[in-house]
């Protein structure tokens, strides 16, 4: 059993991960601490997606709960979350309407150009690279200020700076208290992670 | 836990409903298939002719009983999937998807009949009044079910789906009726009326009564059937299933 | 006999009614029997496929 | 911010985005309208007849149907529906949001072409107005249901033929009830009845039907 501590950020106990009403994993229990970096690995289809979407509240658990005590959560998934016709800029403020923050346009913009779009402000997000779409994704985790990160394969498609940008911007975030759960078959490599391998349990 | 709920779960609970319903099936197949057949000769052969419509009439024995039932089944689609919608029962979602194949023929069975029928009876084998309609568009909700299930095939999603579908459609019917009644009142004379005779005399209403029995009880073996073949096809993976498929 | 068939001049609306139904209760009470061996014999299929892996 | 606000001003702003997913519709009205009336040769429907009436309806009912079946289709596949069901903002009101400004985007545009369309039909200018009344709520019950079906139909490919199918029978009655007070209206006969119940449905149908979508938006996510 997992220790239950007051700072717990993210508390999963007994949760129950079906995939086509079968149940991949049973009795899944994880808590997530400030400052803790979980990866969860595993093949193909061994449920690290379907895992992260309960984490993340897209789908419902049946069996078990999860608890994320109020606390406020980024979730960047395998699909970018930006409409095409949309700026960047434009997609970002809405991100935070959507998790109900008022970040102002300065605090937006700094994002943006922290991430190397400043250019694109006024793109559509459709006319972006797709490392670009990937980066403005992953824009919104500076953007949405959340004390728990959750991301699924961050780094499809991204380039060398980006992945050392995406580093970085993890080990401050937990420097200030902040958890962060990543599903990815290939490790990031920072220190302190706690790996959960879906095959093995 | 009182003896409703556990009923509830046991029927819910998949080897206990497919070893269970089979001794039902046999019963309402015999019970339909007698009726039926007693029924219909009764109907055809011994009843007497109406006065007004002649032997025609005898089209009645089979359009009543399909109409109602068809009418029966679409309601009891909805209702179950209500049941799905709040209580995520899976018998009730296997209940939807063996019932809806046998409430389009039945539908559109009755159509048929009631054309044939009223070739003869009104001189016109279509009228665009609130029963007509209302059975047409029932029709197109079933094909609608069928359509919308066959192109989910994600079981959890097209079973909302069809829920969702069937509840909108069952509220819909009504108003449709109501809407027709109102709207044809402004183009049709009130001359034409579906034949709904008002003092049925009982020589002609046992033989009804029977084939009426006789085909709710054959359906309800069929849907039964089906939905053990669906509860086989579901569970096909758990050990229960491995049992019956070695033991036959 | 040859009256009854007549029904009274409407045979030509009465029959094929009565004859689709017939065909229609076959048809409907017997395909889930088909449908339920074939069934069977899928699985029976799959589960020896597994045996012998 | 609301939910609402917020779904709003993003549908609203995706649609003003893609002006073609709004012309088309309205291109189809004018064409259809146009064909039936050169049918009825050379636009000789007689004044105050019936016919024109329906036509009219049933062809604002499909333009309306093929505008909004598109609803959610983008937001499922660029996965910021993901982000709204995660961030736990209240579906049934940004459900509300999107539809209404689906309403604004695809609905509005075919009503207001209704006194061209009407006047290629030949259709009285005196019915115009009934036509209006009953033509606001109607439309609102035809978008819904056509976003209705649209979440119905997520994820699956090539889907006109299939929406079709699903949402037109559930128009019939506001079909009728719309049809038959114009008609009516026309005829100088009471039409209060059908008014009434056209604005029932429609207050059924905004009540209810956004916490059906909403309940197929979130099932859409559990594959």
């Amino acid at each position: 059993m997992t220790q239950v501590n007051s700072s717990t950020l993210l508390q999963v106990s007994g949760l129950e991960v079906e995939v086509a009403e079968r149940p991949l994993l049973t009795d899944f229990n994880l808590s997530v601490n400030p400052g803790a970096l979980i990866e969860i690995k595993g093949p193909n289809g061994s449920g690290k997606t379907t895992l992260l979407r309960y984490l993340a509240g897209i789908r419902r658990a049946h069996r078990g709960s999860i608890d994320l005590r109020s606390h406020s959560f980024a979730y960047v998934g395998q699909k970018s979350g930006l409409n095409a016709a949309l700026t960047a800029y434009e997609n970002l403020r809405w991100l935070t309407q959507n998790a109900d923050q008022n970040t102002s346009e300065t605090e937006l913009m700094r994002v943006l150009s922290e991430l190397g779009l400043k250019s694109c402000r006024d793109m559509p997000v459709g006319s972006l690279s797709a490392g670009q779409v990937r980066r403005c994704g992953l824009a919104s985790l500076l953007a949405l200020k959340a004390r728990i990160w959750l991301l699924d394969e961050p780094l499809t498609s991204l380039d060398e700076s980006a992945i050392d940008w995406l580093k970085g911007a993890i080990t401050s975030h937990r420097a200030s208290g902040g958890g962060a759960v990543v599903a990815t078959h290939a490790t990031l490599g920072l220190p302190d992670t706690e790996t959960i391998d879906l095959n093995v349990s | 836990m009182n003896w409703f709920t556990r009923i509830f779960h046991k029927m819910g609970s998949p080897p206990f409903f497919y070893r269970g319903a089979k001794v039902w099936v046999s019963w309402l197949y015999v019970i339909g298939f007698v009726s039926l057949i007693v029924g219909t000769v009764w109907g055809l052969a011994f009843a007497p002719a109406d006065r007004l419509q002649g032997d025609s009439f005898r089209i009645i024995y089979l359009h009543v009983p399909t109409a109602h039932l068809s009418q029966l089944i679409y309601i009891a689609i909805a209702v179950a999937g209500f049941v799905y919608l709040v209580w995520r029962m899976k018998m009730a979602d296997v209940f939807i998807v063996s019932a809806v194949w046998l409430g389009a023929w039945l539908t559109a069975f009755a159509l048929f009949s009631g054309i044939v029928w009223g070739i003869p009876t009104w001189g016109t084998g279509w009228v665009w009044d609130a029963r007509t309609t209302s059975v047409l568009v029932q029709l197109f909700l079933f094909l609608g079910l069928i359509a919308l299930r066959t192109a989910i095939p994600n079981s959890q999603r097209g079973a909302l789906a069809v829920a969702v579908l069937a509840i909108v459609g069952v509220i819909n019917i009504p108003i449709i009726k109501y809407s027709v009644d109102w709207f044809t009142t402004l183009h049709q004379p009130a001359s034409i009326q579906i034949g709904n005779p008002v003092s049925i005399d009982p020589s002609m209403l046992w033989p009804l009564l029977v084939n009426t029995i006789g085909l709710y009880a054959l359906a309800a073996g069929v849907i039964l059937y089906y939905m053990r073949i669906n509860v086989l096809r579901r569970e096909r993976n758990s050990e229960w299933v491995r049992d019956i498929v070695d033991s036959n | 006999m040859m009256e009854w068939l007549e029904m009274g001049g409407y045979a030509a609306y009465v029959w094929p009614v009565f004859g689709i139904a017939l065909i229609f209760v076959i048809v409907v009470a017997l395909t889930p029997r088909f449908q339920h061996k074939r069934l069977i014999e899928a699985l029976r299929i799959e589960l020896e496929i597994e045996s012998e892996n | 911010m609301n939910a609402f606000v917020i779904a709003f001003n993003r549908t609203f702003r995706i649609g003003w985005r893609h002006p073609l997913d709004s012309l088309n519709p309205m291109a189809f009205f004018i064409i259809v309208t146009s064909l039936i009336s050169i049918t009825f040769e050379g636009g000789s429907l007689a004044t105050g007849d019936g016919l024109a009436i329906a036509v009219l309806w049933v062809v604002l009912l499909l333009s309306t149907m093929m505008a909004s079946g598109g609803a959610y289709a983008q937001d499922y596949e660029d996965g910021s529906l993901e982000q709204v069901i995660a961030q736990n903002q209240s579906l049934y009101v940004s459900v509300h949001g999107s539809v209404a400004a689906r309403w604004f985007l695809c609905a509005v545009p075919i009503v207001a072409l209704v006194p061209l369309g009407a006047w290629m039909l030949n259709i009285d200018t005196e019915v115009w107005w009934i036509l209006f009344i009953t033509l606001i709520p109607g439309s609102i019950v035809f978008t819904l249901f056509g976003v209705l079906g649209a979440t119905l139909t997520l994820g699956v490919g090539r889907n006109g033929v299939l929406l079709a199918l699903l949402v037109l029978p559930l128009y019939v009655p506001v079909l009728l009830l719309g049809v038959g007070a114009c008609q009516r209206s026309a005829n100088q006969e009471p039409f209060e009845f059908a008014l009434i119940g056209i604005l029932a449905i429609a207050m059924g149908a905004i009540t209810f039907l956004p916490f059906a979508i909403a309940a197929l938006l979130r099932v859409s996510q559990e594959y």
